[in-house]
């Protein structure tokens, strides 16, 4: 079967609660930030499928979108990963549900 | 255009031209692959056994002359040594990551000959963004390094690959920083149209290579300094460095895979050496025009052996840094001036527009100006600051 | 037919590594799947003819972020490494409920409706040149608002992970007393 | 228009950068402390020799440079400097003798810890008294007076670890603003009439034909005009400043403070600034035909200068003695300002500059020599161990009681003399004036007599014998007292020429004038009253000299009463004890009484008051709200812990309750749309 647009999207939904559900059912934050990545590369897929299957290709918008957005998940991907060594420094770990002081 | 020039293409399309019409350009593809890794191989071969001749001389002692005609089988025998050698992998080592960790450094390495144009219309593939496929492609061979070293589950190895990573994404600044005043000049991605767009003869005999102006310059020398960091070769082999961390991520590998990721460093050299000429040393473009007869790909070959000669030599002069002179010379020294050197470019490009009498003169005085300040400049301050206390980072 | 191969290969790929990704033991097993689930994604992006993403996605996922977070791992070994501990957070269940209830949320729609079935229009390319032109032009803010949102970040990953000084000196010094101290402090949370 | 007068402001802007640079300078830096200062006073000498030459060159000059300083509403504030005889006469004075000053500083301050604090205070009293000299508006002068009280104040509590020099500053302080309040009235008024605080402005200067016919037309309490009440006022500044009779009090205490400043401030420039600034507002003083202001001028001059010779007759401190002569002759300046005008009053202040910082710095010179004994009473002998000393002291001595012909005090004090005789409207002034030249030849014999002369007194407390200073202060003593000599024949009656000058008339040398028959008649007076004078105390005190015990005063033990009434200056100190001080107590203490009981009350009253408000407030809330709000906050923490229970810290919860919420909403929008 040639692939189509709902191909693509169906691909980047399974990558997206692959991604989803390691965010929320794993324990390390390490894991966490990277199932984060996951989704968002499932929704640079989405922005790439359309462009590509999009009315005027030759606009070039989801592809700078995507640009812009791997950019911007570099420096998150930084950020965060200093953050959880910081963390990692204060309390000895990165399990999430270990790092709970800020709560009712 | 000759047929010496192209004797490579011809023969491919003879052969092609050999299989049926449905698989031809499998046929062609795999042809190019073959080629490639020939003619590479060979190069391993020879560049090995050409080293150890010449830092034998340079140390003042014979190197290896027993096997063959002046030594020169020696890698033969080192290879059937290797092959028939026990493969030992350490019983808690991860096994699978153990086993892929040299195959992922030598893949991605092979596949970045594919966009270096050898010769005149000899490149593998012609993409539009050549160079970023090199640069991305190359950047995965830390990951294998990675591997190796933390798979073998032994300290040496895991701080060796620390120590080689930290060192080569390091390095990978200034060596992508050196590059850009090119693909500016050439505004293109594209490397055989980078090397078209120094063709050509100034006033008649200067060839129009970027080597040739004071961004050119000062870019080649940084790119030269990064690559050789970027192959952990001397004086940037501190990966490696056998007085302190055995052998580094090598420690745990023996027989073919050690063997593998000794090939995957040469090619590596070898691969980054070409990309070097091809964006400094005008390519396969003849030096002056009087000996365009000698055909595009011998030129390269040329200018390729030449610096791999370069390398040998510097391996055989300088010693080893520490590994905060290292990332220091790196931060500190290399990505500043590689910054600047971008400045200069776009100051010669903008003076460029000059028509007064002897204004290359003066271009290439404000040019070489604007890099020996903050060369002198930076050097001093890297040279005043103190040495940095040890830390012991990867080590407790 | 080459292409469809590629793709089916690629997503295959793809999603087969993110699931190792997400569910191994190991988390540096975990994060070389997610780079290689970030590579298969960079096939997919060729396959769609948006090279220049392709490189782009390997050189930073692949090149950057995948070594980042192996370095994160390894900074951070501990308790993750022993293997024997539990690895999935106390109602992983409920999360992974959560998570398909979302799939389906995603997929019912992308099933449902007719116009997203459609095939390719005539080849589209985005040439580095167009892209380039774009960066300078169009999108030039948002370009240099990127170069500082990324130099931004830089410096507050480097002020956020570096030791403070005197950290330092207390993990150098190695005197047993100082040692138990933080142990003392976890114990007690 | 002369260059020079656009560049005079550069006179006090020297020593102001000098003060300026002086305070930013560290402690130990003295040989820059001290080049500073005196770099910058010399060429503010400089600028003044060349301002001098200009008057001199142009007879009657008055060249005024006025600016816009502010704007307030519709009024425009304008300050400006002004270049006339007057000023330039002052210019030369007072930076001659500040230069002079400071060199002898150098030898003087040699030992003490703060050497650049004191060089960069000395510098900044003289930017303000040039300041003060150049000004043509009594804004700018008011501005810069103050400024000298400010650092007469630092100068004279320069040793502030001595409880008597603060006190000593404290008093000057608060004794002089007494005046400057006057001061300060009279200018506002001055202000208000006029509308304008410029001296001379083309025409349209305060003190011009037209503004001051307007303030003489005006009428206020008790028929007063308006020009004599302001100048009354703006006097009483003078008062305070120059130590007339009943503000006196602060300028003896004043000799706490270094034996220099002394000498730069109370004999050269800040006393003289009281007596410059009634010369400067003189046609302010003079308007009209019948100038009670003047004549008030006269009075408190007259009966200062005898009343402040008699305290300085009963004193035992060198310094102290001079300073009460200082009163008496700042008193004699008053008076003659007050009866013949600003040249013969300013004639004096120029000779007394001279002869008395002359003075002043002969006693710093034995002060120094004598380890800082300052009694006279404990000294003696000195004039063979301190013979440069003792010639240029003998000299200011003889100049200041005014020995005939070759003294310049002769001269000046003659002139006064004369005015005052030739005064319409009384003779006591005259008679009081002759009494104080008689009591200051008497005084000031008595005091060399004892300080130079007969042998040295018991030296069983003093440390080692005297010695004489070194050269860097004998010099300074030496040209003063060169000048104290021929200071006075600028002004004879046979050649006027200082008077002249002032005028802006030739003078020609005529020395017939001296011998005119009333002339004569006075000199011979005066030479009579002085020669008396001294050959009595000589006759007196010579004897004592040599004794070695001299507790008691020859004076004392024939007029006992009288000597012990002056020697406790008339109990001046002691009834402002008694009166204003005890006044003021009383006042402070009943404005106590009254902000306890009366005002304190009222405020307890009102408090108590809320206080009780609050209680029944209480009371209300505690039984009635708070078991409402009670039963509100049991269902609050209902509803608070189930929220908590959401909110637990762990950020995977938040995720899939989004998660969760995120997927309901999209299908619910889903089923809606199917």
């Amino acid at each position: 079967m040639n692939p189509n647009l709902s191909h693509y999207l169906i691909l980047s939904a399974l990558l997206f609660s692959i991604g989803f559900a390691g965010a929320v059912a794993r324990r390390s934050a390490i894991l966490v930030l990277l199932g984060i990545e996951l989704m968002l590369n499932a929704a640079n897929l989405n922005f790439i499928a359309f462009w590509r299957y999009g009315a005027n290709p030759q606009a070039l918008t989801g592809v700078m979108f995507v640009l812009f957005s791997i950019a911007i998940a570099a420096a998150e991907a930084a950020v965060g990963l200093a953050l959880i060594i910081a963390i990692y420094r204060q309390r000895r770990t990165t399990r999430l549900d270990s790092i709970d002081s800020l709560k009712g | 255009m000759n047929a010496l020039d192209q004797i490579f293409i011809l023969t491919q399309r003879w052969l092609a031209g050999l299989a049926p019409a449905s698989v031809q350009p499998l046929v062609k593809i795999l042809l190019i692959i073959a080629g490639l890794m020939a003619v590479f191989g060979t190069c391993f071969a020879l560049t090995t056994i050409l080293e150890r001749k010449t830092l034998g001389r340079m140390q003042n002692r014979f190197g290896p002359n027993r096997v063959g005609p002046f030594g020169l089988f020696q890698p033969l025998a080192d290879g059937v040594k290797m092959l028939i050698k026990e493969d030992i992998v350490p019983f808690s080592a991860d096994h699978a990551l153990h086993f892929l960790a040299p195959v992922a450094l030598t893949v991605p390495i092979w596949l970045a000959f594919a966009v270096l144009p050898f010769g005149r219309n000899m490149s593998a593939i012609e993409l539009d963004a050549g160079i970023l496929f090199f640069f991305a492609i190359g950047s995965a061979s830390e990951l294998a390094v990675f591997l190796a070293g933390w798979s073998s589950q032994n300290k040496y190895s895991l701080l060796g690959a620390m120590r080689a990573i930290a060192q080569m994404i390091s390095y990978e600044v200034p060596l992508v920083l050196a590059a850009i005043p090119v693909l500016l000049a050439a505004s293109s991605l594209n490397l055989p149209d980078i090397v078209q767009a120094q063709s050509g003869y100034a006033f008649g005999w200067a060839p129009r290579w970027y080597v040739f102006t004071p961004w050119g310059l000062a870019g080649f020398v940084l790119f030269l300094i990064a690559a050789t960091a970027e192959s952990n070769r001397c004086p940037f082999d501190l990966p490696e460095g056998e007085s302190e961390l055995i052998a580094g991520y090598l420690t745990e590998y023996s027989g073919f895979k050690y063997a593998l990721f000794f090939l995957g460093e040469y090619l590596g050299l070898f691969a980054v050496t070409g990309l070097a000429v091809t964006l400094f040393l005008g390519g396969w473009q003849a030096p002056a025009k009087w000996l365009e007869w000698l055909p595009s790909w011998g030129w390269f070959a040329a200018k390729f052996s030449a610096l791999i000669f370069l390398f040998i030599w510097v391996r055989a002069t300088l010693p080893r840094l520490r590994l905060d002179q290292l990332l220091h010379f790196a931060w500190k020294f290399l990505v500043p001036l590689a910054l600047v050197n971008l400045f200069v470019a776009v100051a010669w490009w903008i003076s460029g527009a000059w028509q007064f009498p002897a204004a290359l003169a003066i271009r290439w005085l404000l040019c070489a100006g604007l890099l020996a300040v903050p060369y002198v400049w930076l050097g001093r301050a890297l040279k005043s600051g103190k040495p940095a206390q040890p830390q012991y980072s990867y080590a407790e | 037919m080459l292409n469809e191969i590629a793709f089916y290969l690629a997503a295959a790929m793809t999603l087969a590594f993110a699931l190792a990704a997400m569910t191994l033991r190991h988390l540096v097993h975990c994060a070389l799947c997610a780079a290689a689930a970030f590579a298969g994604l960079a096939v997919i992006y060729l396959q769609l003819h948006a090279e220049f993403v392709g490189f782009a996605q390997l050189m930073v996922y692949v090149g950057a972020i995948a070594i980042l977070i192996v370095f994160a791992v390894l900074l951070t070994r501990g308790e993750e490494i022993r293997p024997d501990s539990n690895q999935s957070s106390p109602s992983w269940m409920t999360g992974v409920a959560v998570a398909i209830l979302v799939l389906g949320g995603i997929t019912i729609p992308v099933f449902t409706s007719p116009s997203l079935q459609r095939l390719p229009p005539a080849a589209a390319v985005a040439p580095v040149k167009i892209i380039g032109q774009e960066l300078m032009t169009r999108y030039v803010l948002p370009l240099e608002l990127v170069g500082v949102l990324l130099t931004a970040a830089l410096l507050g990953a480097v002020v956020i992970a570096m030791r403070e000084e005197s950290e330092v000196k207390r993990q150098i010094r190695p005197p047993a007393p100082e040692r138990a101290e933080p142990e003392e402090a976890t114990s007690l949370r | 228009m002369p260059q020079v007068i656009q560049f005079l402001w550069l006179i006090p802007a020297f020593p102001l950068l000098a003060a300026g640079l002086g305070a930013l300078l560290g402690r130990e830096r003295r040989r820059l402390a001290a080049s500073l200062a005196i770099g910058g006073m010399a060429l503010s000498w400089l600028f003044s020799c060349a301002a001098f030459w200009t008057t001199l060159g142009a007879p009657g000059l008055r060249e005024t440079w006025s600016f816009r300083w502010f704007d307030l509403a519709d009024t425009t504030v304008q300050l400006g400097w002004v270049l006339d005889p007057l000023a330039a006469v002052m210019l030369m004075m007072v930076t001659f003798l500040s230069l002079l000053i400071f060199i002898y500083s150098l030898g003087y301050m040699a030992h003490d810890g703060n050497f650049t604090r004191f060089f960069c205070f000395m510098s900044l009293f003289g930017a303000a008294m040039l300041g003060i000299v150049i000004a043509n508006s009594l804004l700018l002068l008011f501005i810069c007076w103050e400024l000298v009280g400010l650092s007469s104040y630092l100068l004279i509590g320069f040793w502030y670890e001595k409880p008597a020099a603060a006190a000593a500053a404290k008093k000057a302080f608060i004794t002089t603003r007494v005046g400057d309040i006057g001061l300060l009235l009279g200018m506002l008024w001055l202000y208000s009439q006029s509308g304008t605080l410029l001296f001379y402005d083309h025409g349209g200067g305060c003190l011009e034909q037209s503004s001051l016919a307007r303030l003489l037309a005006g009428v206020t309490v008790g028929g007063m005009a308006v020009s004599t009440a302001i100048s009354l006022l703006i006097f009483s500044g003078a008062m305070g400043k120059s130590g007339q009779f009943p503000l006196h009090v602060w300028l003896p205490d004043a000799m706490e403070g270094p034996t220099p400043v002394s000498a730069l401030i109370h004999a050269a420039t800040m006393v003289a600034a009281g007596v410059f600034l009634v010369a400067r507002v003189f046609p302010l003083m003079s308007a009209g035909s019948h100038p009670t202001a003047l004549q008030v001028v006269t009075w408190v001059g007259a009966l200062t200068a005898v009343f402040a010779a008699a305290i300085a007759v009963a004193q035992n401190d060198i310094k102290r003695i001079i300073a009460y002569s200082t009163i008496s002759q700042l008193g004699y300046m008053m008076m003659g300002l007050g009866v013949g005008g600003v040249a013969v009053g300013m004639f004096h202040l120029i000779t007394h500059a001279f002869f008395k910082s002359l003075l002043f710095l002969g006693a710093g010179s034995v002060i120094h020599g004598c380890h800082g004994e300052q009694d006279i009473r404990k000294m003696g002998g000195l004039k063979k161990l301190m013979p440069w000393t003792f010639a240029t002291y003998a000299a200011g001595m003889m100049a200041l009681c005014g020995v005939p012909l070759f003294f310049s005090g002769f001269w000046s004090k003659d002139e006064i003399l004369r005015a005052a005789r030739d005064w319409p409207f009384s003779a006591a002034p005259f008679y009081l004036g002759v009494a104080g030249a008689f009591l200051t030849a008497f005084y000031m014999t008595r005091q060399v007599c004892w300080v130079f002369f007969g042998k040295p007194a018991d030296s069983k407390d003093s440390h080692a014998p005297a010695h004489e200073s070194p050269a860097v202060m004998t010099i300074p003593l030496a040209i003063l007292a060169v000048l104290a000599v021929l200071a006075g024949f600028l002004g004879t009656p046979a050649w006027p020429w200082f008077q002249s000058y002032l005028n802006g008339e030739n003078s020609p040398l005529t020395f017939t004038a001296l011998f005119a028959r009333p002339q004569l008649n006075l000199m011979l007076l005066s030479t009579m009253v002085v020669g008396v004078a001294l050959s009595l105390g000589w006759r007196i005190y010579s004897r004592v000299a040599e004794q070695s015990s001299r507790e008691t005063d020859p004076l004392e033990k024939s007029l006992p009463a009288v000597f012990r009434l002056l020697q406790n200056k008339f109990f001046i100190d002691e009834i402002y004890a008694a009166t204003v001080v005890r006044l003021n107590a009383a006042f402070s203490s009943c404005a106590d009484w009254l902000d306890r009981v009366i005002w304190g009350g009222a405020v307890n009253a009102v408090s108590g008051l809320t206080d009780l408000l609050a209680r029944i407030n209480r009371a209300i809330d505690e039984l009635g709200i708070n078991a409402g709000f009670d039963l509100g906050c049991g269902g609050l923490r209902g509803t608070g812990s189930l929220l908590s229970w959401m909110q637990n810290g762990r950020v995977q919860r938040y995720l899939r309750v989004a998660g969760l919420a995120f997927s309901l909403a999209l299908l619910a929008l889903l089923w809606m749309c199917a």
